[in-house]
């Protein structure tokens, strides 16, 4: 297909249509990109994610299939082997749970075992605060952190989403990509017209300051900014480092802003114990030690799963008042 | 053949108290759901709501097939809401989990009917499709360990037909010889995943002869028939003679969700659906067979309203959880769950 | 009826040279196993080997059913050596499994027949029983995206047809009507478990009534039989039929595995099947028919030792993986899996 | 049942005798406990732990299933909710994956959704060192640990094995217990005669030292000491924190000796990236800062799969030279 035919979009876009894009423009860039998931075809998806794609490039590139989560990876893990690049659809990312085997079994070591790269990109909603309960609310990503062979991206802006889930698309290796189904239509930003990619791995720093670094990823980059905002009235400047890939991670931008601020908070919406920010704690712990001025800190959520009624969820999740709690000890240390 | 009483007693073994019963629990079903729905239009209920109209039927007749007293237990789908009235659940039980309350039986950590209580012989769902089948098969293992004669009955979608979970809880369950009752409720879509999409069978029943089970299919929206289905399976299930897997064909005559507008199913079909409305059908039956008169159905009504608007106002005077309480509970030993609510 | 070469060629539409093919991959099967058996207890093979024996009729005839010019690919299980043979990969390749060098196919990463080639048409399965089918779904569903006339075989156990992973891909594969033949052999255990523990059904083969499948029971042990249902299935396949679900009916003549002595599993059943040995009875069809002479035959299982002498020699001289290299090839890009070895 | 019936067991027993010992007295102790799995029954099971057992408790308590690892767990679920004590075996703790959805969904949320505890042990042979390749050398339980509602206990003596193995069937919660197959037949201790439960969630100095603690569990246990008796040797005093309960863990016991030793290595089996490690060392950073003198080193397998090969397997691993050469750099701080 020749450049030109690709569809750009760009423009003032809301971070669930950065995600259609990408797909969208993937699956023209390149005819080994298909669509397979539940109701991701004529329904477009239970929150509307691939909406018009069925109709666009029909049903052998978009399938609708059973509510089969290891069938949905599986057949993706098969079309990959054969050079296809899948895109399957959980419809919430729970669900993925479903096909842990699949992924960890077969997918993550297809590569190093001669059985050939599995470029598979599993997506799905994850996340908190829609008021969802145990069931739709998610942040699996530390159940695979320890998996080598699978890679792990979860942004929190539209250019990200975007950005990411095209690297993931074109990656040789399998990706699981979180979105954030709270951010899917209240983040919406001016997106550039021209294909751009971010790449798998790399952390954007999304505010410089001196005195502190918040290490964080998903929504919780807007929580750390609202802490930060209000540190700032106290003359405490914040720097944000949202490290958007999480396997592999960027150590290096992590470690360099520690090595500035001297002081860290590792901001993470799953719960506290064994989430994947204690690994980047433990990194900057080993490496980082000669420059930190005080202990690394975490904020997370609290150690159950998410309830569904708003007062408890809102108790479960971190909040800026445990944020700014934990910042303002870090400072007096 | 004219319907009557004595027809119907001699062919299903129900008196007239049993099936004014039945009513009742239709009724109760419909117009809690109605209630739920008004609350939800109201911004009250938080997260979404699963309607079962058109499903009230299936859900009321299988459940009336078990004997509580035995402790049977019945593990609902989200469109099951009608089971777990007949189990006893109460109205407020399920208004409180909608309306995200502290004194749920949840507490307000689970939604619509993702409620338990064994002494009284329901379970709720988890989520993900398919789980139930599998635990409901352990809750009748240990019953049987236990010597108790209790049989277990789970419903699952003709979409969480298609689930591992399913097919190995089928599976396992049918060569433990295990007395559970599996309902396959195949009421034409899956979300938006019409039931031919879900898979080439034609019989959902059908999934029983590859694994040595009884198969058997009902009009799920013949109560009558309904039942009369479910008592068999329940019957052999209780005698030892294992597994059914009762597929009940009907139809969900609302989307998926509230959010959903059903634009995918034909206008046609919903209107078909419409006729064959298992609470119309059921209560033609009462009057043809002389089991009730227009007043006997209209008293129940009554009933119904009166307890609901009692319920209703209950569940909106419940308190709201308190936060602080999120972090407890997880584990055994912090005392939560032993403090009154 | 006299069986004569030309009723064979009627009826399954075999050549003598195709015939012949056969019976030189039986024993090559069967052979590569002994050599196989005889390093492990040299201590040489790492890890344990799972035998075949008795099983090497339904393995060469299913995939002597394929045409691999066509691209099709077979994916077996750890008793589907044969499969991999009749799939063109060498018996050298196998023994460098087993001796777990470095420069097997796998450099030394993975076990037994573990192996995968798709230019050739095969790939090994991993571990977890029943992945292989949702993922040769997913195989076949490219291949017809790719508009390839390729149809795909999988094997699964009496055993693995207990998982969901098996179900889900069943039922999928075949509501895609893809070109996928899955092959259940019912070897009258799972590891010690006999099948009627690992279900009540009587046919496994009746699975595909539940799913819409194309289902087929053949006698494993003869040949020509098995041969002729698995290339029914597979010209279904490629005509855009569907999925078939074959069980070939077969028995595991050792144990599970080299240490399992297989105590479980009375001496008669033994006997009995030793009789029906798959090889021995298409040896006496062969020259029965005249298709071979007992001079045929020899020559036949001279060419093979002398190939699989040529094998081991060359696999014990291979080189052992370097240490260094497990670090690397986890993910694209750092060149492992392009350098030579 | 009374007392004196219980077959009281003890002397010199192997690691997997003891955990048949521990399954055998609670099965005499308490008719609600049952035994679930593949091949545990007639067979005994694929390593024979559950040899003999069915003989002795007849098959409504040993059960022998279908390969159904999602219904035997789900099975277990159902039946602890209705007051039993199911034991469930994954014939090799690598398959623990196919059922993650029903552990992770159903018995780690059933007590804080309101749906009563559910009491399950889940048990099977875990770790490396036996050539079993990348599907039967797995140490899943880094997947498991951001889950709350579960605990994970890895015992690496006899002694842990039966005393952890009884206190998992005696907890109200869903306990993950992983045994390690290398130790099976090599591991032997003279055990009581008397019952005794290890309790969960507390560790076991196994070695009392002033320069270093090693944190670690599981088999890597006996690594740790052989480093630790190299090192002596040298004039370092090493000691040795045998974790042994990883959900919940002994935080407490582990700062403690930090503030100690002001030197902490944390040594495991998993790969590196995301293992339970990875929160240990967090956790130090933590609360332990101001006595530490060196960075925290992780000593852990690579960021791969289990290879096969012995050449392969053993560099993949985490060995003695690693754990001194790690030593020597913190020591040199
Ligand atoms: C394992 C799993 N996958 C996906 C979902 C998301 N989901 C919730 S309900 C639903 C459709 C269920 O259809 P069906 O089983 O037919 O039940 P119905 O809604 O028609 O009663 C889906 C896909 C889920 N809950 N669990
Ligand atoms: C999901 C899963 N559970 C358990 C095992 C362990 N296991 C390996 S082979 C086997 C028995 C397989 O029996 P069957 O499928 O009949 O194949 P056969 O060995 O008879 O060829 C078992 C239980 C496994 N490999 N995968
Ligand atoms: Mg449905
Ligand atoms: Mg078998």
């Amino acid at each position: 297909m020749s450049e030109n035919l690709i569809p750009k979009a760009g423009g003032e876009t809301l971070y669930i249509d950065a995600i259609r894009q990408a797909m969208r423009e993937e699956m023209h860039a390149d005819p080994r990109v298909f669509l397979i998931g539940e109701d991701v075809g004529v329904f477009g998806g239970a929150f509307k994610t691939s909406s018009g794609l069925i109709e666009e490039f029909g049903a052998t590139r978009v399938i609708d299939t059973p509510i089969s989560e290891v069938a949905i990876t599986g057949a993706a893990c098969g079309a990959a082997l054969m050079g296809m690049r899948p895109i399957a659809e959980m419809q919430f990312i729970n669900f993925i749970t479903v096909t842990f085997d699949m992924l960890s079994s077969f997918a993550a070591t297809s590569r190093y075992r001669g059985n050939g790269g599995c470029p598979i990109v599993v997506r799905g909603p994850a996340g908190g605060g829609v008021r969802g309960g145990p069931f739709h609310s998610g942040n699996p990503e530390a159940y695979f952190f320890n998996i080598p062979g699978l890679k792990i991206v979860y942004p929190g802006t539209a250019y990200d989403a975007k950005g990411l889930l095209k690297a993931a698309i074109r990656d040789e290796d399998p990706v699981l990509y979180l979105e954030h189904k709270f951010l899917y239509r209240r983040i919406k930003e001016d997106l550039p017209v021209d294909d751009y990619v971010v790449p798998i791995g790399k952390a954007k720093l999304r505010r410089e300051g001196r005195d502190l670094t918040i290490i964080t990823y998903g929504a919780m980059i807007y929580l750390a900014e609202e802490a930060a905002e209000e540190l700032a009235k106290d003359g405490v400047s914040v720097e944000i480092l949202d490290m958007r890939s999480i396997l592999p991670f960027d150590e290096e931008a992590m470690l360099e802003s520690v090595a500035k601020t001297n002081r860290a908070i590792v901001l993470y919406e799953a719960p506290l114990t064994g989430g994947v920010g204690a690994e980047f704690a433990a990194r900057i712990a080993e490496k980082a030690f000669d420059w930190l001025d005080a202990p690394i800190k975490r904020v997370a959520s609290l150690d159950t799963p998410v309830p569904y009624a708003p007062q408890l969820e809102d108790f479960h999740r971190p909040s800026k008042a445990k944020l700014i709690a934990a910042a303002k000890e870090l400072l007096r240390y | 053949m004219t319907l009557t009483l004595a027809s119907i007693e001699a062919g299903y073994g129900l008196s007239r108290e049993r099936l004014l019963r039945i009513e009742y629990h239709l009724r109760l079903t419909r117009s809690l759901e109605e209630r739920i729905v008004s609350l939800f239009r109201q911004g009250k209920v938080i997260g979404g709501i699963y309607r079962s109209l058109g499903q009230e039927g299936e859900s009321v007749a299988c459940a009336a097939a078990l004997d509580f007293s035995r402790g049977d237990i019945v593990s609902p789908l989200i469109r099951n809401m009608g089971s777990l009235l007949v189990a006893g659940a109460l109205p407020v039980e399920i208004l409180r989990q909608y309306l995200a309350r502290g004194n749920s039986l949840t507490r307000g950590r689970e939604l619509n009917i993702h409620i338990k209580d064994f002494k009284r012989g329901f379970m709720g769902p988890v989520s993900p499709l398919g789980a139930m089948i599998p635990v409901m098969a352990g809750v009748t293992m240990a019953g049987r360990i236990q010597g108790k004669s209790m049989v277990g009955m789970v419903h699952i979608g003709d979409g969480g037909a298609s689930t591992g979970a399913f097919a190995e809880g089928l599976n396992f369950a049918t060569v433990q010889r295990l007395p559970l009752v599996i309902v396959i409720e195949n009421n034409g879509y899956a979300y938006s995943t019409p039931t031919v999409k879900q898979t080439l069978a034609t019989r959902l029943a059908d999934r029983a002869l590859g694994v040595g089970a009884t198969g058997e299919t009902v009009d799920g929206n013949d109560v009558l028939a309904t039942y009369a289905a479910a008592k068999r399976a329940v019957d052999r299930a209780r005698a030892g003679e294992g597994v059914t897997l009762l597929e009940v064909v009907t139809f969900r005559m609302k989307g998926h969700a509230e959010h959903d507008n059903q634009s995918y199913v034909p206008k046609e079909v919903i209107e078909e659906w419409k006729q064959k409305d298992p609470v119309d059908r059921y209560e033609r039956v009462l009057l043809e067979a002389g089991v009730a008169t227009p007043d006997d159905l209209a008293a129940i009504q009554a009933r119904v309203k009166g307890e609901l608007d009692a319920a209703v106002d209950e569940a909106e005077r419940s308190p709201l959880p308190i936060a602080e309480d999120a972090a407890r509970g997880v584990y055994h030993g912090d005392g939560f769950w032993d403090e009154p609510r």
